[in-house]
């Protein structure tokens, strides 16, 4: 398939693989966590202020339908990851809830990583999705810790605190909102620090990202072979439903490969630190290997590409 | 001049500090020193993955206070979590700077 | 006043309000501190550059005035903030002298954000102002100092070399120097790092000091309204002031705005390191609390565009 | 051929980082050793605020040199600043290393 | 419940990471510390200038251990590297964590 | 010369001074470490990318001469440094051969000055000079450890796998080889990041290099002064007569320029790090002082207008 070979052959992607590589072959290359942290802070920030612009310039009425397909999704995909975790993983009920509420919250990265492949291929896309991101971010992590009924006031209600007040959400929020406030003639007065190397620093973020990954391919072996297979069924499950119903409500295109690859992706910030907090019983090995070093990197590398194809087959499906 | 008191050291994930910080509290500690910290442990997932590197907490504290505060993180936190911790004898001077309630010795 | 919502509506502004509002719902964001200090390495060395090429192309004559009311300033106003902490302030004379030494000297960031506020309203405004900051830095925390009559040898020197090797002042004199050496065509190939994105690094820069600064806030209970509404009218006082003084010596009208914003601004980084060596036993509670707590979101928000305002309206008064 | 000599730990504000190295050195110290710091104390201001984080010293001296440098920073900083210090006992190989003019018991 | 330990502190060059790293497993250490540190030594040379900070190893073992280890990091690195090591007693619970093959005290 | 004034008087040269005064006047600006890493880490991978894509657009044809040539001073420079450093210099063997590595090997930070001082000029220069950089690097290393006689296998074995997976070399290799995957269009999408702002973040590696460096002229002291001559004839002895050999095989005048700078240039990266471990005895206070305190500054300054004035003097000779 050309689109998968286009969408590998960028610097995003190979960043990514260098990453792995550099852990690999044992090289002493190491991102200051310092400049690791910036670069989130950097990321998460700008895509909330892209986000808030486009909003600004939606009609509201636009934005009923993508928010209630985002709701429902964000409820049904931890069930579903649960259902297949107990039933194909021969999980535990608590590490299978914990894994639920990753695949039911979403990855930044694995959305604007998707958004960099739908702007390469030229396809139209929606402004509003980060907003969608925000929305998605929590009800999967909630119903995940609920499906553990271990709702103890206490850890529960920690665990949220953590979410929502937790930076990923809380940068991307803020982003939003400044950016909705301020609109597009404002904005455009820092778009040299937050749109223009956005790309480039993805690029370095990705190898960072590809580090963390490879240390964690080699936990593979302890975790089975089941859950990889899971870890690669579950995001292309999700994400074509959502792509699908993505192009049902009338999302263009791109958006809707976009709004696919969102619902597929396993967070790997808000939802473990979550997890964390209310599960700690739960085996990070498990859930954080899966999400991290089976499903971002099959959607980076092959989920993205399919959601693009099915979202473009979709849309020009009823249109002759 | 020169009191005997208890250094805690405490290493554990990021994740903790908050109730970290509130369980010296608890033990009487009026203060605390956090150093950002890498590791390895018994545990597969070393913290710094995902979010940030470990805390290092050190904090003086009277020798009972210590005891007390070490049994406490270790019952609460060894099981689940990435910590661990230790107490040194230590000798400080001008000990009010560390007695909110229980160690008047100076 | 709509130069005002103009000038509260923009990224950099909000930044500020998004970083006071992460700590009051105690969001776990937090600025990397080696990213802190990147970032205000970048804003000065950065600020002293485009000053340095604006001075290469001023001729020395039309300097002599604005640097001669700059020094002028520079002593009346901490004797001015002396008289009213001591008299409307209630403080003791360290107290008093050391808050002295902050409102005397600048504050970098307020000078910043006041030339991004006159670029915005398009009023137009003076190359050489970034010189004159470098020069009304030293001299109120000098007198400050004084004011305390704890002039032993030792300390005063001891604080005053901390003030001119200080980084904040080295660095942009050290720019000063390269902007003024190099010229705008060879500054022009650093432009792209240096004067392109300086925007958005302020914005980030700034989401980190509304944390400081809500910090500070809490303390504001213990500091008294009598201190608080200080900081509110010593910066309005001063800053009116300066802005009418640089109209009347003939400063652009933005120029004699973003003068009066710098006059009025007080110091948070190197009138307290200096304060903290030369007089310790004066309480950072006070002048702290003051500086950024209460003047520079002051100025910010209000500040800025009554200067601005102030200055259109003296600028086009004698006109007709 | 283990020899017990003292560690002195001092944590302090940032400000405080050249007079420190030179106190050190003026009681014996060979060397030393940093660690940037966040902590809280009995004083309302956290360092970090405006000057960057607490710096966390760690000096080998004998014990001695460690007693005399731990009043001494007691009875010039404690008042005014944010500090904090103790001394611990602890064995090195090799005291050589660490004399400079008072621990030749190596 | 309390049990004493040993407690190895290494500050050395970021270049002897692996060795160091190596060396406390060999004699059975379970797990280890690293912060970053910034020093001043005996050798003219400071680390920092070429590649990156010193680091500054912590490692809670058996008595004996530390005492083999250290013994092992004077022998071998004191020398030709920028290297301090010391041991202090400290008290843990639950010493299972840090018994790999030497400390069955518990 | 003009050339000379030229050269020196640009941001990045600047800079570098403005640095070591910080370190002569005891300011206490530092650079935190971890800035100071992602600036390597951001300059090494781009300087790859930019390689890369040049290299993809050359014919392979064209660099075997250049390869070869490359290969062969990699040999020469370290066996002359060594006979320089033992017959002149007076130095031991070990010393000696720790030395001769530096000189063998490269400084990718000089590379980069060089490239934009020949930019600057405006000469013609060629773009598969970074692949040239990455294989420069290794071979002086190897043999100034062999001139040692101590290729115990272990420390040699050791010593090598540093060089060679070392973070300098990975990320530049790896950056080639991205920049090469994806040809020019699809880096364009990265260069507001890498390309852009590439020499003002250069700007700011100097800064810090010159504070390291000024710590290092302290110790010309105890070096000697006959050392320090040849810390100031090697770069020019090796790097005119690599601009010979370049002009002459038939590099563009601006790349033979780049290249005599290159391997008149001492590395102060790599090669400290597998000398430290293959040669723990010799004494970084004379391999470090020489490459970082003297042939680096003294390249920095004179070296560089030299090759280029003398790559344009033999690329004109035999013109007419
Ligand atoms: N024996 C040890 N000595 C010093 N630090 C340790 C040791 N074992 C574990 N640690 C630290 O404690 C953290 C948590 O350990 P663990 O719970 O065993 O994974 C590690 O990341 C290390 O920083
Ligand atoms: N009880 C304590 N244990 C450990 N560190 C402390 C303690 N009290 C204060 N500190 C540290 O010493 C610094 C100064 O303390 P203080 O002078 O009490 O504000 C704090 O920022 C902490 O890093
Ligand atoms: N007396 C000392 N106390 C604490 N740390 C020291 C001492 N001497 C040296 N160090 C640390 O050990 C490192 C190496 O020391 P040296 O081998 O003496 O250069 C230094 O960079 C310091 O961080
Ligand atoms: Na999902
Ligand atoms: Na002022
Ligand atoms: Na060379």
């Amino acid at each position: 398939m050309d689109l998968l070979t286009q969408n590998l052959i960028s610097p995003v992607v190979l960043a990514f693989v260098l990453g792995m590589i550099a852990r690999w072959i044992r090289s002493d290359l190491e991102i200051p966590s310092a400049i690791y942290q910036g670069m989130s802070i950097y990321l998460l920030f700008a895509i909330g202020l892209k986000g808030g612009v486009a909003l600004s310039e939606t009609p509201a009425s636009e934005l009923v339908l993508p928010l209630g397909l985002t709701l429902a999704l964000g409820c049904l995909t931890p069930l579903s990851a649960f259902f297949f975790m107990r039933w194909f993983g021969k999980l535990g009920k608590v590490d299978a809830a914990a894994t639920a509420a990753h695949y039911g919250s979403v990855s930044a990265v694995t959305f604007i990583a998707a958004i960099e492949a739908v702007k390469l291929s030229g396809i139209p896309s929606n402004g509003y999705l980060p907003a969608l991101l925000a929305v998605l971010e929590v009800p999967g992590i909630i119903i995940g810790l609920l499906l553990a009924q271990k709702s103890q006031a206490g850890g529960m209600k920690h665990a949220l605190r953590e979410v929502v007040t937790g930076k990923s959400i809380f940068l991307m929020v803020g982003g939003l909102a400044i950016g909705a406030a301020c609109g597009q003639a404002k904005v455009d007065s820092v778009a040299p620090f937050f749109i223009a190397p956005f790309k480039g620093v993805l690029c370095l973020f990705l190898l960072e990202l590809g580090m963390v990954a490879a240390s964690r391919v080699r936990d593979l072996r302890s975790t089975g072979l089941r859950l990889v297979i899971l870890g690669c069924f579950l995001p292309a499950f999700h994400g074509a439903i959502a792509t699908a119903c993505g192009v049902w409500i009338g999302m263009a295109p791109g958006g809707a490969a976009i709004f696919g690859a969102m619902v597929g992706s396993a967070s790997y910030i808000a939802a473990p630190a979550a997890v964390r907090i209310a599960l700690p019983e739960a085996s990070p090995g498990i859930y954080l290997t899966l999400s991290l070093g089976v499903t971002f990197p099959f959607n980076l590398s092959v989920g993205i590409p399919i959601f693009i194809k099915l979202a473009e087959t979709l849309s020009h499906a009823p249109t002759p | 001049m020169k009191v005997p008191l208890s250094l805690l050291t405490i290493v554990t994930e990021g994740l903790l500090k908050e109730p970290m910080i509130e369980l010296l509290r608890r033990h009487g500690a009026t203060g605390h020193t956090i150093t950002r910290a890498d590791g390895e442990g018994s545990r597969g997932v070393r913290a710094k993955d995902w979010e940030g590197p470990n805390l290092r907490f050190e904090c003086i504290l009277s020798p009972e206070a210590a005891d007390a505060a070490l049994d406490e993180v270790s019952e609460r936190y060894f099981e689940n979590y990435s910590v661990i911790a230790w107490v040194t004898e230590v000798k400080v001077v001008r000990s009010t700077k560390f007695s909110s309630k229980d160690s008047a010795e100076s």
